[in-house]
């Protein structure tokens, strides 16, 4: 079984869409057929060995008809930086989809998501699958204001209900989304509440899961090597019939039970 | 014409010189998705000790110019398990599979090497003694000649197999190491292993890397693995695999005319996946190009000016 | 409020830590129309010899990935040409000139060090006993304790200016040589010197450089740098000017949060010839911006995690 | 005396101009102002440590009204070939003018120039002064082939006698230079011969020039780390009464006396 999962895609768009926040349309039929929420792609930001590594983005939207996978990317450092200033009709190298994704769930099962910042990302891809799957869909939303907040417009698209909150109360509740949510209680009555930020908020929102027996999927994220599992840089803890073990970020995850990890 | 790419490391015959550095190819599965393995010379598995290991705290990685510092720390299921899940698959392959061994005190490496002998689908060892990320035992044999003949010859002691000895550069005279493994009995040299380095956050003033110091590996370190090559090429008559920054055919074929008779690709295949394959293709057409009718002919052949 | 930034690397008082990496900033001269070179904590000068030297044959220079191997070999017009061409020149500048000597033998490291003894606008010697370019002396003296220590001792012997030396990262164990360089009697210490290293071309299949190997610098070096000053601060008490692949501020804030006293700026300044100045003032900001009053504070300030 | 001499450089033009071979504008009017024939520039290829240093390419036209530098390159390598991918508006970083420049005759003395390949780059540069100064110009061009002849349309547009060599004769000559310069016996009655090209067409036209006692100037290529002379990288052995002293081809060069030249 020989399948390429490297190749050439041409950018089909690249425009911000907040401060320092990127969106791009990459053309990769193999990819947008394959890939199913909460994969991503490694993306070769430059030829040249500086950076040296690939950057792992999830995979934020896909047209399979169009052949088309979109990535949504904040720009934090040199190889975002190179991503940022592509232009249409440049190429950008990628390897994909990679990792496994997000369980979902039975169709019509009511569902959460919780999304903070640029974890809003795989989440879009994800809504898109829920929404087929006629999932009602509450999503909550943090940024830190008005001006940073991503993705709300695509979630209410796709027909679910938005529940905003921004750190400095710019817009919709002031405070952190656990804080939000601990007030907003319809995700206790979830099938699976999907959790994509940052860390400290998905290790608090996961407590909060495991207390009210909510399941929950967390997306790990570890500086990455390989991306598919050779180098064991990406490293996580996962408990399993009580024992911690060490899985890989990359291929065992990047989703991951949010009542299994190991957070430290 | 197609030119002869066969080599004979220390007894172990590979198709071709082209190979997977240790730690940077998982254990062979990885990478199917992206390339026939069957087309390499051999592939080299994992570092592997005698019980399972859990490595070091993350980050274990971190990027630097043209390289990177790893501290995964020897992180594997131990040398049983590997027997039972992985030898089996290794033995299902049309290339040659080394395995990379480690312990904390010699007689942990020999344990391993016994229990690794004769078990079907295992061509090699590549007996590690270079490592930097762990506590005991790596790098501190390698680094002084007569702890790193000691373990050459416990291992030799304790296995019919070839016996590859892996280097450190992080030493002040690596020819004289070279020729303590060669007197003890080792068939083949692998070299570098990856060099002592370290980053420092400095938002938060503290190392990067949760073991602290890391091994740097990648581009950056390609001039100091083609020099221990050249080096140690001269100083013993054991065929060295080369390896240290890897990407193209051009950097395998800099280590090859420097003296090493095999090459490993390692951090560049998180790169290019296909980055073995491409540089065994390119050390095809450069034979082809240039006339070349076997690989041999190009061993150590760089000549010093003047000369 | 303005952070206080002098320091005092073994007697050599500087207005601020930031420095030149010798050989890579000729004799001061060559980047006056870029900026002002007052500005500098100190400025640190081509190594100098007794004799004029030539230098080895081109090509001398190769570049590597984020890296550079040179191989200049000690070109220099010797320590009296220095003295009467150079020396009035520095003793106009605001900052201080720091020489960086060499030699065959630990007689002539001597000898040119009494030679620049009291000598007015040279405020402290860097003992290079780490050039990997010359045949003899350089390396051969930096790669043990007990040579490190006699050419160390015979220069302090021979002047009253500080005495910093510099240390080669090719060694085993490069903290056993700088505290034997330590008890014999060294004012600071300089490190890293160049990586020893190699390039071949492939087309001629020869060795690219003129003198076969050469020193590796550059950023591809600094995790190797930083891993040494780490390792050498907590060796010795001695005060360190770290270098090895510094272009930007926070590279040169990894240095001091690892240990080192001051910073000396290299190869940065062939690709932005303000590199040095940009250093500066970036620590300057990280200061500021990090409400530090005195850049001390940092001076190894980075702290393992867990202890 | 703190004058800057680096800065950024916006790329007014560029485009190919024969096989592998780019013309580049940019608008440096600070070099433009101070440079003179023969001097380069250190150009920064990429901001990322790969490649790490700067490239010095000659300088092949100025306009001084209009602030303008003009660089002809081939691509032979990663920093040239990512100089060739740069469009209009880009930036590039450029230190200049370095190095010492051609010595200018009397006016209206009768001038030689040689050029082999890209040779011709810094030629243009010195034919436009030499026009200036009235000076009647032969130019002995040599290329591989006709498609690869650079610059002959500038140098008769400068009203210079241009005299046309290819190794494989599909134009002109067939042969090199030095080969159709035996020929064509004109540069003996001149002020000056210039030559830039490979080594050993430089070195064959030197020893020529030599022996006919004609004064000539060459420009050397070293591998250059700094270009400003402080790293000695680019030692090139210049005899100087008798005596074969070490010179820096960047800041005592690239322009040296063909007859002082030591060739190995
Ligand atoms: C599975 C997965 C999916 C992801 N999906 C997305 C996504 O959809 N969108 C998105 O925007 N991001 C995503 N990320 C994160 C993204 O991969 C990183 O932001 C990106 O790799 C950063 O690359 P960079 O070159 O821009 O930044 P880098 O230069 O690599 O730096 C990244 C951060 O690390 C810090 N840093 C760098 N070097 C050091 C050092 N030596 N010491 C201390 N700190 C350092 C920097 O300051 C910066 O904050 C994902 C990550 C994973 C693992
Ligand atoms: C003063 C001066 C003026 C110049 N003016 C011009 C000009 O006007 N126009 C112009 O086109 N050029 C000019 N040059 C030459 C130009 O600087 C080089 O062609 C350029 O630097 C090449 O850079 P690169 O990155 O494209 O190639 P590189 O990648 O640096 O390679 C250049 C050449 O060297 C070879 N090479 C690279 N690495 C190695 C190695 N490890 N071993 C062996 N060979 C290697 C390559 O194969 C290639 O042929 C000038 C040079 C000087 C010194
Ligand atoms: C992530 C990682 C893990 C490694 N693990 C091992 C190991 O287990 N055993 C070993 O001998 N070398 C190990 N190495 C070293 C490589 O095998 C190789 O010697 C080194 O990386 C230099 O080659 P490269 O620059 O091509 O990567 C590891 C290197 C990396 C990057
Ligand atoms: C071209 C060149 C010449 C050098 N000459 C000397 C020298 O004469 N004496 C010395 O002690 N170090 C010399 N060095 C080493 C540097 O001073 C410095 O230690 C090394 O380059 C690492 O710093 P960097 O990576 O910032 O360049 C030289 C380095 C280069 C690149
Ligand atoms: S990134 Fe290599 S194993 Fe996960
Ligand atoms: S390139 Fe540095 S001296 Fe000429």
């Amino acid at each position: 079984m020989v399948v390429s999962k490297v190749s050439d895609a041409k950018v089909a768009a690249v425009f911000p869409v907040a401060p320092e926040t990127y969106y791009m349309e990459l053309e990769a039929p193999e990819i947008a057929r394959l890939a199913v929420p909460g994969q991503f792609v490694h993306v070769s930001c430059s030829s040249a060995h500086d950076p040296l590594l690939r950057r792992p983005l999830s995979i934020h939207m896909v047209s399979r008809q169009q052949g088309i996978v979109a990535l949504l990317f904040r720009v934090v450092g040199k190889g975002t930086a190179i991503l940022a200033q592509k232009r249409t009709g440049d190429v950008v190298n990628v390897m994909g989809p990679l990792g496994r994704g997000f369980t979902l769930p039975l169709p019509g099962s009511r569902v959460a998501l919780a999304a903070g910042g640029i974890g809003a990302a795989p989440l879009v891809f994800l809504a898109q699958e829920l929404a087929n799957l006629k999932c009602p869909i509450t999503v909550y939303l943090g940024a830190k204001n008005k001006k940073s907040l991503l993705c709300d417009g695509q979630f209410v698209q796709l027909g679910a209900e938005v529940v905003i909150a921004t750190d400095d109360g710019s817009l919709g509740f002031q405070g952190t989304v656990p804080d939000m949510m601990r007030r907003h209680r319809d995700w206790r009555r979830t099938a699976m509440t999907y959790l994509c930020g940052p860390k400290a908020m998905m290790q608090e929102i996961s407590a909060m899961l495991a207390s009210a027996d909510v399941p929950g999927e967390v997306t790990l994220e570890e500086k990455m090597g390989c991306g598919v599992g050779a180098c064991l840089s990406c490293a996580v803890k996962i408990a399993h019939h009580g024992q911690v073990r060490q899985q890989r970020a990359c291929a065992d995850g990047p989703v991951f039970p949010s009542w299994q990890v190991v957070w430290d | 014409m197609k030119p002869n790419l066969a080599v004979n490391v220390g007894g172990i015959k590979m198709k071709n010189p082209v190979t997977t550095a240790s730690g940077t190819f998982g254990f062979g599965l990885e990478y199917r998705p992206y390339f026939d393995l069957n087309r390499l010379g051999a592939v080299v598995v994992k570092g592997t000790t005698w019980e399972p290991r859990q490595g070091n705290k993350t980050p274990r990685l971190v990027e630097t110019p043209a390289g990177i510092l790893n501290a995964i720390g020897l992180q594997n299921p131990g040398v049983d398990y590997l027997v039972q899940h992985y030898a089996p698959y290794f033995a299902t392959l049309q290339t040659k599979v080394i395995v990379n061994i480690a312990g904390s005190t010699v007689e942990e490496y020999a344990r391993v090497a016994e229990r690794l002998n004769g078990v079907p689908g295992i061509a090699g060892l590549e007996v590690n003694i270079s490592c930097p990320n762990v506590k005991k035992g790596g790098l501190a044999f390698g680094s002084r000649p007569s702890t790193a003949a000691q373990v050459t010859r416990a291992v030799k002691g304790a296995t019919d197999l070839p016996v590859i000895v892996k280097l450190s550069p992080n030493v002040t005279d690596i020819e004289e190491i070279a020729k303590a493994v060669e007197e003890a009995g080792a068939d083949g040299l692998s070299l570098i292993n990856t060099l002592l380095g370290m980053a420092i956050d400095i938002r938060r003033r503290k190392p990067v890397l949760g073991n602290v110091m890391g091994g740097l590996s990648g581009p950056a370190v390609k001039p100091v693995a083609v020099r221990a090559v050249w080096q140690v090429y001269r100083a013993v008559k054991l065929p060295i695999i080369g390896m240290g920054g890897i990407s193209t055919a051009a950097d395998a074929l800099e280590f090859i005319l420097a003296g090493a008779t095999a090459v490993a690709v390692g951090t560049a295949s998180f790169i290019n996946p296909r980055a073995a394959l491409d540089v065994l293709e390119g050390i095809e057409l450069y034979l082809k190009e240039n006339k070349i009718t076997d690989i041999k002919e190009l061993v150590g052949a760089a000549q010093v000016p003047g000369n």
